[in-house]
């Protein structure tokens, strides 16, 4: 047995399960493609400084062959990081920080490519100029999945009509569909989600569709934050005392977690019982234990907001009003609160008479993860489950049992956090953490209350109106019935109508 | 009440809301509330009775529709009274569609109103010129009703000893027939083959009674027939249906002191000196009747009943009885006597049990 | 058929099965099949009638408990007959109580077992002794009905003008029933609520008709009923039905040809000469009335009709008819014609119909 | 940007995703725990030829904290092997091998000790002993998150009872609960998949509960296969070409595949239209795709079955016979077949009349994959999917629509493959390709078959039982009414009563 062990490359491990990686049927390929390039363009702008323009392009090649081609205005790769980037899967940036960012689980582009190489035979095509002085370059890559190692077959200076920015080019097998789960839905939640980037996309049927940019602000760079004590497990309390500078205990709880200020770290310790001179390397199982206790025992602050970079409630209305037309408007933008150690976010947007929609319509529900759209296994997402529990009755919306909303409305919430939970790598469902659950129903109540109030307010107005139709309506059979049954005259009649209207017009009860 | 009461009433009502309207104010009709918790069961009485419960309805922006709905209503009953026509409730509906904007979207609506003004005048439909849709009943043994003809207005001797196997079918409206009789008491069946084979058989001959055929839950004409029949004859009244729990808090209860959702008119549509022959739960036993299991529904009528109905709970030996049935689980039709011989009802049946009405349940 | 011919028929059937066992074989009864694909409609006589197919049962270990209901089903309606009773098919059931294992479970397995019997001696159940459950309609107007006393045998003479606001009711069972009328034709109404408008304003006087209400799809007593009238004075016979395919497809087709799954018997629970007064798809258009939109059902039923229906098939007119209301997608009922004032149907609509009745629908 | 970027070990990036291994639940970590312990131990036994005795407990340490001993009778592990085992992830010998294994995917026993550490900071505890004849060895060990690297902290020679064998101990914090999907229906359904397994479980409550040895045949180890060519993709194809050593297409096509003999080689290059003494180094991608589809048109054998272990009938029957009761058991096991160049074969048992279930029940449904039960996910399953789209109706077994069918009924279901795709990471459903969906469909179909027949027969048994009561008990009744009718004489009657029964119960027409 001992003997035929060895090490598994993770491109290796991952050739042969692509179907974790969403790449297990055609259309989805062509999907996941398109979102790890958007996703590394987006990030690479906003890295950069950069308001983002990203121009997407599907090709069709042949019956199940397409092109995939996605530019940005972005600083462009060097050299050293291309093979890196594009070739290696579990390679990059995000993975090592404790901050907000969209392809979290560095699995991404690469995956991508190699798709492509494996169903076509081509390889990654990339084009990157650093700056308008810079000269532009372009590289062909292929990945050894024997040895998860970059091959660059091509590596050439190009005359390139952009100022900065990179472009990607990868062929795959695949299928293109329309509709719901499809690229042009992507595209428009993206949009949404990100109010600052012009979006251009050039379709298989060379159809263009334009998002243009309705706010100049870039998001604010989230930085990176040390651990929040909350849901610090104890072996990881361990690994982290004994691998810590810091001489004593009070010194490690407060240099290395967030919100640990001197007098919360005296606290914890006092309530573990340990001296505050202990040393963080001596640290022993026991000990770790009663500070963990001791954690979960001390009133300690959110995580600071500046690790997550919340879209905003007013950005997140003018990204929503690019793609939805209706007659109201709700969004919350919630404070950050923590799970497992994570401090996370949840914003909450609504939008009510939603042109196109009807009452009978179940509503349409949005879901995203760090401004990433969500477009699979809506069943099994923490969002659904909370918009399903919210009772919609109390404010006026109709809902079944164990369903979505009715009505013409659209239901947007975006999860941000230094970690989404997915409940797996196709990152399509945000797993069910109790604190989750619980920031995305106060939302979307918060939302839910102010439409509430607009819809009563609706009803009241439609109402106002019926009045004086009724009173013109019925008055006239009023008179006629005291004619019929007195016998009035047609003079009288008309009096008895006249001085009714009158004092019902003037009336203001109902 | 006479025709003229009746006019001169709805004029009444129609002048006061007039003299409100030319004073400039917003007029109100008064109405008995019209729902369960305003009902009691009166015993004395003998049936539902509404309590003091009234609600007003002024006249506003918010009730113009109704209102004018229930004045024209008032108009159309007039004008039937008057010409001495009838009219159904459907029919009611359909001549709305001339009232312009007033007209009613649909018959719920326009029964609504009608019994808004049934109640509005504590007169039942009848009196008011309207009818129901539905036929009253058959009735066949010693009784001569006396009924005229609409056009010569002679009066008319209608003998029910004489209608071989047919009977005579109860006409909608009752108010103004008369009765001749030597019966010593009418018996109010459920079954249309039961009466056929009381008829065939000429029961009432030999028992010298009045047999009346339900068809099921007793329809206002015929509840209204049996009661006046009962009150100017001076008649027992005894029922006998099938022994479930349909039979006895529908059909009979019903029979007896009205139905909750119509308890202003209860006065005139119940029988309260109706008593309970039989099935009852303790005849399955006496009689070794076969039986049906108790459906959830049959059990769930029997529980409703014991909870919430006014009548049941007024009567100890009702809440035993219903109780049994539910512990026995099982009910019993009148046909199932044929299991003895066809003629086993007509033979020991109703005979037994005719020797002891005094035994007969509430 | 007479008595003892019933009689005669039930003895020789069963004289052959014993015959059979004794000599050590298995005897058989011959039945016609009762199935919709046995039926066809018979224009010449006017009704459905079954085709030639015929199922035999022969007494194996598979048939031996039905055989033996059969043949104590046979039993019953000798006694019946012999003793001049009847039985409901309800208490055909529970008699069957008394027979051991052979009882019937439920009341479908009697029926089915009573219908056999029917089939197998190709007459009704009423001439076998055994009655339907349900009441068979009301009759006012020009007629009288001659019935017996069944104590005395005397002759009893019903004049059905002298019921006043009130009506004769059909028995359930009518074959002994005789009549004397000087009417011009047979009125056949739906509903309960346009009958009592047309008897309380005598309108059967005026048009010197025969007026029977027939509360919905009418009941085997009252086809028969009408069948015999028709048949013995000659009248003819027209249909005043709600304008929707329920009236037409159900309650019109049913009167007048029977209904597919009782072929065997349609030859007698038919009315051949029926034709269709009103309300028809033009009546809607030429009276302007108030309507309601088809539903799915209505819709449904209209075009299983004009698929599957052998009578609508026969008749282009009654296809072009059903087409033109779907096509419409509105129904109207009889007492829309309120619209135009209570008795409108009495002044106008009726007296105008029957000036043209070679115009109705076939 | 790309100053950030670094690699990301393996167990790192598991340490941030526990929630695909399924261990996001404490409930759900005890039982994967479990799961791979017993795993590990079946296969070491089998590779080592010896008929598997499995030992295990489970011990509550305190309200959420367990321990779980895992202990078989296998061939032991040797020192050099022990660390890379149980420390590293991604570390096994089957992922590289083409062959039917249980934990196929090389995530295993190293993550439940990596989760075990994490929430307890203990370390995992072996046991190992290859022979009577050598020393029993004890070792404890912990894992380097940052580096992916075990550290032994413990290692020592031991007295142990058990003659060879390897026995693994890990503490971690977990719930334990009872019913379906729990410990110990786990472990039921691997008694039956496994009947030469003796197993002992010993719960927390300390009932021990045995699953006896049913069958005395190992499974016949299953070879490792050459790929077949269905299913191959063009970029696969290509990288395997320019690493061959075969010199021509010929000696490449038939060396590399499984089940390309010269002649089918040959039709493949004729079709493809490639000289057969082109040189597999220089296989262009066009010359690549013409391969592909050549094969694809070209009628090639299914792969070999000795790269499959199937249960067999006879075994899976009497499996099944240990835990379940019941009147009549139907079992088949399907020749392979192939998907995406992957050969994997069905087996399918039916227990009918099933003890403690009635007729209104929902059939109970077993899946397995490779020997392993799944226990979660079932609606996700390719197994249930199948189950409920056969009409079940025709087998005279009930079935509402989408639905399982009804009845006293037991499914059970085991696809073994070299590669068994899964729908997820946790290996909980088995993804629904067509020639899997349609494999089961012809197992399930071809066990029905066998029980509708059952199901008719048994109707007729009782038919003929009634028989005889109907004589007895409606014959009576003819008497009757023909006396009744007829007017006969007792003994007549009596006479015509005698005849008939006489001519019926000889009758042998129903």
């Amino acid at each position: 047995m001992a003997s035929k062990q060895r090490e598994i490359s993770t491109s290796e491990f991952f050739t042969k399960s692509r179907h974790l990686l969403v790449f297990d049927n055609p259309s989805k390929a062509l999907l996941t493609t398109i979102k790890e390039a958007v996703d590394n363009s987006l990030d690479a702008c906003e890295e950069g400084g950069i308001l983002p323009d990203i121009y997407v392009e599907v090709t069709t090649l042949a019956e199940d062959r397409y092109r995939v081609l996605v530019r940005d205005n972005g600083p462009g790769i060097v050299r050293a990081q291309v093979p890196k980037i594009f070739g290696k899967l579990l390679y990059g940036s995000k993975f090592h920080a404790l901050k907000q960012s969209r392809g979290q689980q560095g699995i991404g582009i690469s995956a991508a490519g190699m798709y492509g190489q494996l169903t076509t035979g081509r390889p990654v095509m990339i084009h990157s100029r650093p700056g308008t002085k810079a000269q532009a370059q372009y590289y062909e890559l292929k990945i050894n999945t024997k040895k998860n190692e970059p091959d660059i077959t091509k590596d050439q200076v190009v005359e390139w009509e952009f100022g900065h920015g990179t472009q990607v080019e990868i062929e795959l097998e695949a299928s293109y569909k329309r509709g719901r789960r499809s690229i042009d839905d992507y595209l428009e939640l993206t949009a949404i989600a990100n109010p600052h980037l012009e979006l251009t996309y050039m379709n298989p049927a060379g159809d263009e569709i334009q998002y243009p940019r309705v706010s100049d602000e870039l998001p604010v760079e989230p930085k990176a934050i040390r651990p929040h004590p909350y849901g610090v497990e104890l072996g990881a309390l361990l690994a982290m005392a004994h691998e810590s500078k810091a001489r004593n205990m009070q010194g490690f709880l407060t240099s290395e977690f967030s919100r640990v200020g001197a007098k919360v770290a005296e606290e914890i310790l006092e309530k573990a019982m340990l001296p505050a001179k202990t040393k963080p390397k001596r640290l022993n199982r026991d000990e770790a234990e009663l500070l963990v206790r001791a954690i979960t025992q001390t009133k300690i602050m959110n995580p600071p907001t500046n690790c997550l970079s919340p879209i905003g409630e007013e950005e997140l209305e003018a990204g929503l009003r690019k793609v939805v037309e209706a007659q109201f408007f709700a969004t919350v933008s919630r404070r950050p609160s923590v799970y497992r150690g994570n401090p996370f976010l949840v914003e909450v947007a609504l939008a009510w008479g939603v042109d196109g929609m009807n009452n009978d319509d179940l509503a349409v529900l949005h879901r995203f993860a760090n401004r990433v759209p969500l477009q699979y296994q809506q069943g099994a997402c923490a969002i659904t489950k909370s918009v399903v529990g919210t009772s919609w009755k109390k404010y006026g919306v109709n809902q079944s049992r164990s369903a979505l909303p009715g009505g013409p409305l659209v239901v947007l919430v975006h999860v941000a956090s230094s970690w989404v939970p997915f409940t797996s790598e196709s990152k399509e469902a945000v797993a069910s953490y109790p604190e989750i659950l619980k920031e995305i129903k106060l939302g979307i109540m918060e939302c839910a209350r102010q439409l509430g109030v607009h819809i009563r307010r609706g009803v009241r107005a439609r109402d106002e109106e019926k009045k004086r139709d009724y009173i013109k309506s019925y008055i006239p059979a009023i008179g006629e019935a005291l004619r019929e049954i007195l016998g009035l005259s047609e003079a009288k009649e008309k009096k008895v109508v006249a001085t009714l209207t009158d004092t019902l017009e003037r009336s203001r009860k109902y | 009440m006479s025709k003229t009461g009746v006019v001169r009433k709805i004029k009444s009502q129609a002048g006061e809301v007039e003299k409100k309207i030319l004073e400039g104010g917003k007029p109100t009709l008064k109405f008995p509330i019209r729902s369960l918790s305003n009902v009691r069961y009166d015993a004395k009485k003998g049936h539902f009775a509404m309590k003091s419960g009234k609600k007003e309805r002024t006249l506003t922006v918010g009730t113009v529709r109704t209102f004018a709905q229930t004045l024209k209503m008032m108009s159309l009953s007039k004008e039937l009274v008057e010409q001495d026509d009838i009219a159904t409730k459907r029919e009611a509906y359909y001549v709305s569609k001339n009232w312009g904007e007033a007209r009613f979207h649909d018959q719920p609506e326009s029964d609504t109103v009608l019994e808004d003004v049934e109640a509005l005048f504590g007169m039942n439909r009848e009196q008011l010129g309207f009818i129901p849709e539905e036929k009253g009943g058959d009735v066949a043994g010693n009784l001569v009703v006396i009924d005229k003809d609409t056009d010569t207005g002679k009066k008319l001797r209608i003998d029910c000893t004489k209608f071989g196997s047919g009977a005579y079918s109860i006409p909608i409206s009752v108010e103004h027939l008369q009765f001749e009789t030597d019966a010593k008491f009418i018996l109010a069946i459920e079954t249309a083959g039961m009466f056929q084979r009381l008829v065939k058989h000429n029961y009432w001959k030999s028992a010298k009674a009045i047999l009346v055929s339900m068809g099921g839950v007793p329809t206002r004409a015929c509840r209204r027939f049996i009661r006046r029949l009962a009150d100017e004859k001076n008649l027992p009244v005894y029922v006998f249906v099938d022994g479930d729990p349909y039979g006895i808090t529908n059909i009979y209860r019903t029979l007896k002191v009205g139905s909750g959702n119509a308890a202003h008119l209860n006065e005139y549509f119940c029988v309260p000196q109706a008593r309970f022959l039989g099935i009852t739960p303790d005849d399955i036993i006496d009689y070794d009747l076969p039986t049906h299991p108790l459906k959830d529904v049959d059990v769930k009528r029997a529980k409703d009943a014991l909870k919430n109905d006014p009548f049941v709970q007024h009567y100890k030996a009702w809440q035993k009885a219903i109780t049994k049935m539910v512990k026995m689980g099982v009910r019993a039709e009148q046909q199932a006597l044929a299991k003895h011989g066809l003629n086993y009802v007509i033979d020991e049946y109703l005979p037994q049990k005719l020797k002891a009405p005094e035994k007969f349940l509430p």
